[in-house]
């Protein structure tokens, strides 16, 4: 019995619908849920909390079905991309009004209020109104008010899109911080990568308000599975057609291309081969290594993207692109029309289906 | 050109409005202006229309803060008809609504039932507050409405979230943030409440001294001939139309 | 509970309002109510009612349309004082406004200037027309002015960078888009205008078949004790209005 | 005298605030102007266009003071986040308006709108009304009906931000196209450093209403002036005091470190030394290499962030970050605590002031 499961919801509000989503997590995961903007991302929360009843399906939290649960009993917080902190009241007002209803005690309120501002360093913000706070602040008060509770779920609803990088990424840290200390369950939707690989350790890719793909991080990103997911994350695609089984190894024969796979399949099948751009290495020469794919191409474009440099080759009939240092770039002397070698291995072609 | 020809005309339109009240504030020595205030007919008036106004201020506020918080929040069967009969009033002329209610608590519907009771609606000062009502009820439904609206239902959700149940939510957290608006909702409906003169004067009627609200004062002088009477009304009731816009 | 309670308001309440407004349909037998409707009173006063409430209606959405849209886009010395003007009607009686009138181009003021000009505005059927004019008038600006506000100057901004003129924009750009709001101001106008009351009766009079629109004619018929003529001219005010909300 | 001059710009509108703004862009060029939000970087773009009258300051372009002139005379067009299609027009309409104004021959502007169509890939979408669209369609039809007129200066505020990543990135591609075929000089306004790379020329840093930094986007970004661009940049920031000369290298002692910087200075100086995350090479060994700097650090965190890895070393008293691949991090046998040895190249520390 997992600690949340949804199972199967299905709702309809207009611009948004979720249709069969069915999720997992355990006690202590921190589950991220990416998906590209009008995916249902944002519903799914709400009707976790019970903002909405579901036309169809079921949550079940610690083995009790609370779908027809109020808001109310249900012990899950939230927080809100608009971090939502009552206008009327100040820091200090906003947290202990979320405990009030769990302690009776003045003096224990106050200190768990001191508690959690200090571990989000908000210690000095405790006795000013909302409205005074920049964005980073007032999303720290937010997360502080909703974990004083120690709900049994934490739901993060896009906390960070309204702030700058650098906010952001001090902000995940205390985040993480916080969370470890009060020991939740989270559910994050975002759209932003940097969320996932910062904090989750499981990812739930959302399109159309269904789940395409879930997992860790590390296998989602590396494994995408449906072409979609594939697509939305930056991978090379290349569709082909299993030749043989060597050893171990599968070949493909991919848009002209031979590839070998360390990923089962069966001779003959259709496939679609994924590999991310990060994991070619470009090459002068035909080099010898433990890398069993070494295909040869010529250098169509070259492009930077943030710090590093995109390099697209095309290969027979198909283009890969390739991630890789600037220095290297230089080093190698890469511009388009030149021959290179593109190199990877087996076990970085992955199979999808 | 555009901009000044647009600019002219909203300039000139307010000028004609504004000469128009300022006429009705200028027309009158200030010496007739206190006679006229100070005469008993203008005094109990004045007293009727405060008094009678507070009473329906009051109950239209505990009626449509309900109302208005259950069409923003709730879904229910039938709130779309709800929804369109609240609008009809701000095309709904007001002695229709008079007229209207004269037939439903006259001697055909429910006036026998309610004179058994002792109560006498028409052509009494309670028909007054019955006529007040139904004119500034809807009025104030859609303006508290449109304050719920403005107020993010997801600060409720964060409460409910908290182990608060609707009530505790409503009382704590959309109170508390609509208080402003509430207020001015409050101002404007008795600024309506004691403006209203067609639905009084049909329901109520307009008789001298006994069911004689300032509007109708207005009108019973200006039939009379006496100017300085209707003017001096014209100048209170404005006065207060002033006050309520202001906080507005 | 709560839920339970707020719903229960808002039903009772439009329930109430949802018989009176009843009351006053069903308690004519159709033939009377036919033999009204084609009484000679009836037809002169619907016949004058639209006939004035069109002249009115145009001439306020002439000249409500320009105003609206230069408080919305421009900013000019004494925007603020209009805007707090324009306020003013939701609060301020009709009754008031037509006394105000009826100072203004009454023996007073502009009275004699104009009747040299041969033009009589009190107890007239142009009086009719401006008693309308300015009740419905400062509220078409506030709606106009809302339909202007919803529309992202964005898009004049874009339309004025590829070489058009503001009032080119106006034209291409803002009026299609702000139709359906328009459209739906004009008949709010309509139906202000053809409801119009206190103001009508103060600066036009109430005179039997001569400015008798369909509101004096409900009043000067309760007066008389004809209920059934006050009642058809009650139904047919609810008609108009009940279309105005409806294309709204 | 250049194409495109903003001298001293100077406007307070409540929320936003320009104070002194100056600018230069020469004809063709492709300005970023990047900064956190809310530091009047739209604001800018509206006072340009002529939304806005400024308080002081002038607007210069081709010579030509703008300043007073109404928005119809300027000749610039922009494309806004919120794209902003007529609603009550068809594709075809929105860029056949644009055009109007300019050519009175039907056919001519016909073909115009076909090209420019062609050029974006819009031509199927062209009877279309903008609701039908997605977000990628209708941005890419705003940019259509601003490039359409041929403008002297496109202005782009935050055009790709409401998009996702695949579906920016295929935009980018295809405005960077259309700007090279209409040759338009071109002020694009962003807080997405991947737009920086991929489409700018040059760079303005903009905080507050003030240009922190300008210049072309590699020198931006690898030596930040101010504390502030590099901080909001994400470089590492070392500061010290330089001790002395050595041949053409100067030797800084930062934080408890020694570190040689190609940059120029003079003893004494106190200096800010900033080094790119990307541009350090960990290595288990001190080895000998053309890379003058060698310090020896402990690490004290690794980060997944995005495919990439994050290390943080702990350097006497500073901690600097590097960011590597997965593969080497594996490689390395990384995790907190271990001792290793970070390599730059005295090139790449560079001295801010």
């Amino acid at each position: 019995m997992s600690f949340l499961e949804v199972r199967d919801l299905c709702l309809d509000v207009g611009d948004f619908e979720l249709s069969g989503i069915g999720l997992k997590a355990e006690k202590g995961d921190y589950l991220a849920l990416i998906g590209p903007t009008g995916s249902g991302k944002s519903l799914l929360l709400e009707t976790i909390i019970g903002f909405y009843g579901p036309e169809k399906g079921r949550i079940i939290l610690e083995g009790k079905d609370i779908t027809n649960f109020p808001p109310d009993m249900r012990q899950i917080s939230i927080v809100y991309q608009d971090h939502v902190l009552f206008p009327h009241m100040d820091i200090f007002e906003n947290i202990a009004y979320a405990l009030r209803k769990k302690l009776r005690d003045k003096k224990q309120i106050e200190a768990e209020v001191k508690q959690i501002a200090g571990v989000l360093g908000i210690g000095e913000l405790l006795h000013r109104k909302p409205a005074t706070l920049s964005g980073g602040e007032k999303q720290r008060a937010a997360i502080a008010r909703s974990l004083v509770v120690r709900p049994k779920l934490l739901l993060l609803d896009e906390p960070f899109s309204a702030l700058d990088a650098r906010t952001k990424e001090k902000l995940r840290e205390m985040l993480k911080k916080a969370i470890n200390e009060y020991s939740t369950t989270v559910l994050h939707v975002t759209h932003d990568f940097e969320d996932v690989w910062a904090l989750a350790n499981r990812v739930v890719v959302i399109r159309k308000g269904e789940v395409m793909q879930a997992g860790d991080p590390e296998s989602v990103f590396k494994r995408p599975s449906p072409d979609f997911v594939a697509e939305f994350l930056g991978t090379n695609v290349l569709k082909g057609c299993v030749k043989a089984l060597e050893g171990k190894l599968t070949v493909v024969e991919a848009e002209g291309m031979k590839i070998y796979s360390s990923d089962p399949a069966e001779p003959g099948e259709g496939v679609t081969v994924s590999i991310r751009p990060e994991e070619i290495i470009l090459a002068r020469e035909a080099l010898e290594s433990s890398a069993r794919n070494t295909v040869q191409g010529r250098v169509s474009g070259v492009f930077k993207k943030e710090h590093l440099v995109v390099v697209e080759v095309e290969i027979g009939n198909a283009e890969i692109k390739a991630v890789i240092t600037p220095t290297s770039c230089e080093m190698l002397g890469l511009e388009p029309g030149r021959e290179i070698y593109a190199v990877f291995k087996a076990s970085n072609a992955r199979i999808i289906r | 050109w555009f901009r000044t020809f647009t600019v002219g005309i909203a300039c000139t339109f307010t000028f004609l409005l504004f000469m128009t009240i300022g006429t009705l504030l200028f027309v009158l020595k200030p010496s007739d202006l206190l006679s006229s205030l100070l005469s008993e007919e203008m005094l109990y008036s004045m007293k009727l229309s405060m008094l009678t106004s507070s009473a329906s201020t009051i109950s239209v506020m505990c009626c449509s803060i309900p109302t208005a918080y259950a069409l923003s929040r709730f879904s229910f069967p039938g709130k779309s008809v709800i929804k369109t009969v609240l609008g009809l009033p701000m095309a709904f002329p007001e002695l229709v609504m008079g007229l209207a209610l004269l037939l439903l608590f006259g001697q055909g519907f429910l006036g026998p039932y309610l004179e058994a009771l002792g109560i006498k609606v028409t052509f009494s000062k309670l028909g007054i507050i019955i006529a007040q009502f139904f004119v500034a009820f809807p009025y104030a439904v859609r303006v508290i409405y449109s304050t719920f609206e403005d107020i993010n239902p997801r600060y409720e959700q964060v409460s409910r979230s908290f182990g608060y149940g609707e009530f505790e939510t409503f009382r704590h957290v959309t109170l508390p943030m609509a208080r402003s608006g509430l207020f001015a909702s409050g101002v404007i409906t008795f600024a309506r409440c004691i403006g209203a003169f067609g639905a009084v004067l049909v329901l109520a009627g307009g008789s001298y001294m006994h069911t004689e609200v300032l509007p109708v004062t207005l009108y019973l002088n200006i039939s009379y001939g006496n100017l300085e009477m209707a003017i001096t009304s014209g100048i209170l009731l404005m006065g207060i139309a002033f006050l309520a816009i202001l906080s507005f």
